[in-house]
């Protein structure tokens, strides 16, 4: 058909070849060659690599802090998984394979410093010390979310793909405005996906931030896939040069390296924090289960690339580590996965007993104030109410 | 005839459309491989290829934008948006560019442009997921704007609104995506009642109820209990939402000089206050009562375990046709 | 009491703002050096400084997107559209963020931003520079959206906005903005009217005309036309259009037994048709004839030469008013 | 005041040092230095120089040929200027000092590629044939547009900023789907200002673009303000950059040269026929009027910066070339301006005349056919303007 071929002849022009290199005044050719460097600081077999940017003089009660972090989380996903499974949540967006991401960047904020999250940083909540139960509250359908953002400086979750991006941004000019910019300064993070690098607010939010010079890191999980859209449906190019057309440095880092994240996140939260502006950091990782429980990815993709992806496992890194560089026994494995199971266990509870929310609370917290309307409303939906307790009675 | 679900019958109507005219695309995030989050486009990349059901980056505005330039060029593109909550980012070039070229133009140029959008509530997600945007797009002159109400509909009035040269807002009733009917898949559209039409689904004597959507069934339910309770409803589904097909409604409320619009929209300034106020003044010597509205109250969708008490049920229509009488 | 042009009104109401609060911004395309296209922010970057009153990006939902953010830092943003017809790229960030982000967070979150629109049409601009988009926004539940009338309003009504806790979505009646009044600039506020009430501009017996915006003059110009030939109009500015103040309304209709509705947007699913409705609800039995709607007719804007037609006026009000007359 | 002085110092950060060059492993080190080149073949003395990319073989006759469109496109717009000020226009967008930029991308087009403007590109509508009465009845408020875009490939003016670089891009899509890429291709060509880089849409654009690689090319006419705003307000870097970021090729061309213009937009728009995707072309010029008749430039700008421009103005370059390579007599300038002349005395008789549209007018066109709300509206307001013909008989 004359149509589908010409489309067919459309997408293959995509991938092929594009004359680039013969068209010299153009920009492009003076970017650097796409097999970026990749920010790795410890090998998927558990080695440790060094960079020249990023020294990274670590602890071996801080390797265990992160790895105890590390496990946790892993385990409280697995728990909401289950409880999805069970009917206790309405869905579930499973971190899986992205923990070494969130833990890396979670850990390397301060207190002071902001965190505007997606609707998948259960780890990075895990590291602002939010209550898991709060995120199980949302995906169970008793709250929006709910949680109070300044308590622990992490905001509410965000499903519309993007928009926080811009809310980081003004923080951050707010940031500036009260002068929170420089030695001791404040800085905000904020998480968004690959998928999330298409929408017009992500790349507003980057003028935003690039022409304010707003203390910002763009923190961008490319876990690889957009529910079934791959990468290559969202850009040609590697996502952490979107920064350089900007104006401002992005740096593509090894998502499922702890290490690496929490380095480069470090330096790039300080270089906003004393006034540098924003990094768009890409932490290059892979969803390893489904985009949600309700999703399938067996409809659009293949199980060796999982298989190739668990091989790079952020947790194992870890463990292999600590052993190689014996600094733990191996009784602290067992000490960590105890408490996870602990963990898991209070949260499996904690969400079989969490009460519905009262019916009348859905009018409240509209306004800062009840309105006539909805006092009327609500009095409308009582007497409503009213009306069945007498019927029921009668039955 | 074919039992199907309205999801698999709108698929099914999509294939019509991708087999009539080469020009008809879909596209839309995760309308390929994966056929949409609900299956919709389930199966369509696989046999009409890449170039004509393309899963586009993840940005409405550059969905309906593109969709706008590809209809310039002679295309009938179809967009999926994958949830109501996420057709805001497309607002601007929905109502300020499909709806108003045609008169830009002075008629010189169409946008034969669907946007389909899943909406409504009832099935337990997370915020955004569960919206009833319709009234936005109601109010926006250019735009005809259409919900189907059961599987049969949904077959044919998806393609109707292929073949419209007019821009339409396809507004799918989520919930009812898993309800079976009879549908005639080898039935051309010649028989189909016209895209603009309402329907009387159930007629009736006493009371008029105007619906649309997820609502349909609900009101359908309703006048069958209502008739153990020996009062006559005559259900509507309204089926377009803009133009209305006021002379059906009309001529209905003139009968039984009671109504009762119900969606699941919030009612303040839904479609429940334009077709209350009309009816008003269409009908004003024949209403025995004034026009009641069933819908959400006026708050953001709550959490989803709240969900029952918000939405409209079969027994607040039935508390609405109560009322109705109480005047 | 000083003579002041609207836009000079909403002038010194900002800079009251800005002196009040330091924590006020103002910000926009073109609000800093030019003073906005209609100078309403003429001056106030001389005097606070480019961190107070900030030249955007050309970018609408960059601008209120970062005015969330400022807001969640403890800033109280005034985002000002250029144009009516602009708001649309920043509508998403409006009804999924600004709106929800109290309900979101159970009553945590205050996101106190006012979004300052200069809208309707009347002076002979080019396309998407004469929209009234006011009932789009009052369709979504967390928003309080207003209009100011007249000058004294306006200076008092844009400070309330700021004020407030709740997003406010602020029209302003473009082609009023020369128009001039006394305005009591070192009067506070104690004595204002509250952001949330209607007020009763012209008292009257006959027929109640409620409106706002751009129609306020209009519609008090026709009650003087009115009582010329004997009949006493009761003209409402609304000045809150959600939540709508229901008990000034109600009490009005119920004692003059008719009413029209006037506003510059389409009637076809206006602010009219909710405020018909809930009416006829209220006041089914003192109603005489069905409450009557004046606005623009169910197109898009037409070009300017052709406004006059489109838009209401004085002798289109006189005409519903006498048409209430004829049930 | 301490908020004053805290943003004081936010937006002097912005303008200072960002400590870029320390911070090796951002993908923005290895940019271009911000002295980008400008691709110019013509320089304001009228001398010709040459560039290596961009070879101008172009007869007398042809250079002939752009002097006369630089002159009667700027002699149309001051007519329209005129026309404004004598209250036959609503408004009037002046292209004044942006010709070239206008003129040297408008006659790169062939008949078969498609234009899409923004509501200043009189010079491309020149170019491409249309009469400029239709523009006229826009700015007066006779119209929106309404020309028939396929009659000369030039879309409707599209106000609303940015939203047409989707319609290009979709557009270009289209070209893909009907084959028509390749040898003997076509491409599309959008407008677009400074200030509408900012806008989502346009970067949304730039995706759509890049993925699909659609022959489009977007030209920026980068009039160095948006209303009154300056770039700095819209991006930290040069503008062509941005493209690189998203994987495409950026140049930046003298948008006062003709030639320049001519033969960048040429090559991008030969580039794109074939098959090798988008371009970003920033062509770099001045908005020597006001944003519009209703703008008052003094209020933001220096007349020194205006002065600067004036002197790389692009006709007097073209005539000075012709005059400097003896190509033509000197009649040919005075034959030009005569014809320049005649034009705009045409076009100021035309305006002058021009009817209004008939009121029942505005009903049509709303939707295919007329629906029975339309038809019902138009009855009544019929009987509405009827009801006043007694009126006014009687007085
Ligand atoms: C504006 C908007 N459009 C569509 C969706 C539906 N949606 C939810 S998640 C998702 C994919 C997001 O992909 P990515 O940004 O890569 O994040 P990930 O889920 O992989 O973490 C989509 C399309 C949405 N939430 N918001
Ligand atoms: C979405 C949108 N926002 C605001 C405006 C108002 N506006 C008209 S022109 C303009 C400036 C455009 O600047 P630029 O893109 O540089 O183009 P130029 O006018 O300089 O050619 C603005 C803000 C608009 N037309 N559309
Ligand atoms: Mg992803
Ligand atoms: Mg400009």
């Amino acid at each position: 058909m004359a149509v589908k071929d010409a489309g067919q002849a459309a997408s293959s022009q995509s991938r092929g070849a594009r004359g680039r290199a013969s068209r010299s005044a153009a920009a492009v050719a003076d970017r650097p060659p796409e097999q970026a460097e990749l920010v790795q600081l410890l090998t998927p077999e558990g080695e440790r690599v060094k960079h020249p940017d990023y020294p990274l003089d670590i602890t071996a009660a801080e390797v265990k802090g992160l790895y105890r972090d590390l496990v946790i989380v892993r385990r409280i996903d697995f728990e909401a998984i289950a409880l999805q499974r069970q009917g206790e949540l309405g869905i579930w967006a499973s971190l899986l394979g992205q923990e070494a991401a969130q833990v890396g960047s979670g850990r390397a904020l301060g207190p002071r410093d902001m965190a505007f999250p997606t609707y998948r940083e259960h780890g990075v909540a895990w590291c602002r010390g939010l209550d898991p139960m709060k995120l199980l509250e949302l995906f169970r359908g008793v709250s929006h979310g709910g949680w109070d953002p300044t308590e622990h400086n992490f905001h509410l979750y965000t499903i519309v793909i993007g928009s926080q991006t811009l809310h980081a941004t003004g923080y951050a000019m707010g940031i500036q405005r009260d002068g929170a910019v420089g030695e001791d300064g404040e800085a905000v993070i904020v998480y968004f996906g690959d998928g999330a690098t298409s929408q017009g607010d992500v790349n507003e939010a980057f003028i935003y931030a690039s022409v304010n010079n707003a203390p910002v890191v763009f923190f961008c999980q490319n876990n690889q896939w957009a529910i079934s859209e791959p990468l290559e449906r969202q850009s040609r190019v590697p996502l952490y040069q979107r920064a350089s057309g900007f104006g401002f440095p992005g740096v593509r880092v090894d998502g499922n390296d702890v290490f690496a994240c929490l380095a480069v996140t470090r330096k790039a939260m300080q270089a906003a924090r004393e006034g540098q502006g924003p990094t768009l950091i890409e932490a290059y990782t892979y969803r390893m289960g489904a985009h949600t429980t309700t999703d399938d990815p067996t409809r659009y993709r293949l199980s060796a690339e999982l298989e190739a992806w668990k091989l790079k496992d952020p947790i194992e890194r870890v463990k292999q580590y600590l052993i190689r560089t014996e600094q733990v026994e191996m009784s602290f494995f067992d000490e960590v996965d105890a408490e996870a199971a602990e963990v898991g266990g209070q949260v499996r509870a904690a969400c079989q007993t969490m009460p519905d929310p009262l019916p009348e609370s859905m009018f409240d917290d509209v306004y800062t104030s009840r309105t006539a309307q909805n006092a009327a409303e609500r009095a409308e939906f009582d007497a409503y109410l009213d009306s069945f307790v007498g019927e029921e009675a009668a039955r | 005839m074919t039992t199907l679900t309205l999801s698999k019958a709108l698929n099914e109507g999509l294939r019509k459309a991708l087999e009539n005219d080469p020009k008809v695309l879909i596209m839309g995030e995760d309308v390929g491989k994966l056929g949409g989050v609900f299956r919709v486009t389930d199966g369509l990349q696989k046999d009409f290829g890449e170039a004509r059901v393309v899963d586009t980056p993840l940005a409405e505005s550059g969905i309906v934008g593109t969709a706008i330039g590809l209809a310039l060029r002679g295309y009938r593109p179809i967009c999926e948006i994958q949830f109501d909550g996420f057709v805001f980012p497309a607002f601007d070039q929905i109502v300020c560019q499909l709806a108003k070229m045609r008169y830009r133009s002075l008629g010189k140029l169409s946008l034969p442009v669907v946007i389909r959008i899943p909406f409504g509530g009832g099935i337990g997600a997370v915020e955004h997921h569960s919206e009833s945007p319709e009234a936005l797009f109601a109010h926006t002159p250019g735009l005809r704007v259409v919900s189907c109400g059961d599987p049969a509909d949904a077959f044919a009035m998806i393609q109707q609104s292929v073949n419209s040269d007019d821009p339409v807002i396809f507004f799918e009733p989520k919930r009812r995506y898993w309800d079976k009917a009879e549908v005639d898949v080898a039935e051309g559209l010649a028989a189909a009642l016209p895209l603009d039409r309402a329907r009387v689904l159930v007629p009736g004597s006493d009371v008029t109820v105007l619906t649309y959507g997820p609502m349909v069934r609900t009101c359908a339910e309703a006048a069958v209990a209502a008739a153990q309770d020996g009062r006559s409803l005559e259900v509507i589904d309204l089926r377009s939402l803009a133009p209305l097909d006021t002379a059906t409604i009309v001529e209905s409320v003139r009968k039984t000089g009671r109504c009762v619009v119900v969606h699941e929209a919030v009612v303040t300034g839904g479609l429940g206050a334009e077709i209350a106020a009309r009816i008003t003044q269409e009908c004003f010597y024949q209403l025995e009562a004034p026009v009641l509205r069933v819908g959400a109250y006026t708050t953001p969708y709550p959490p989803s375990r709240l969900e029952e008490h918000y939405l409209p049920d079969l027994d607040r229509v039935l508390d609405a046709v109560d009322r109705t009488f109480g005047y």
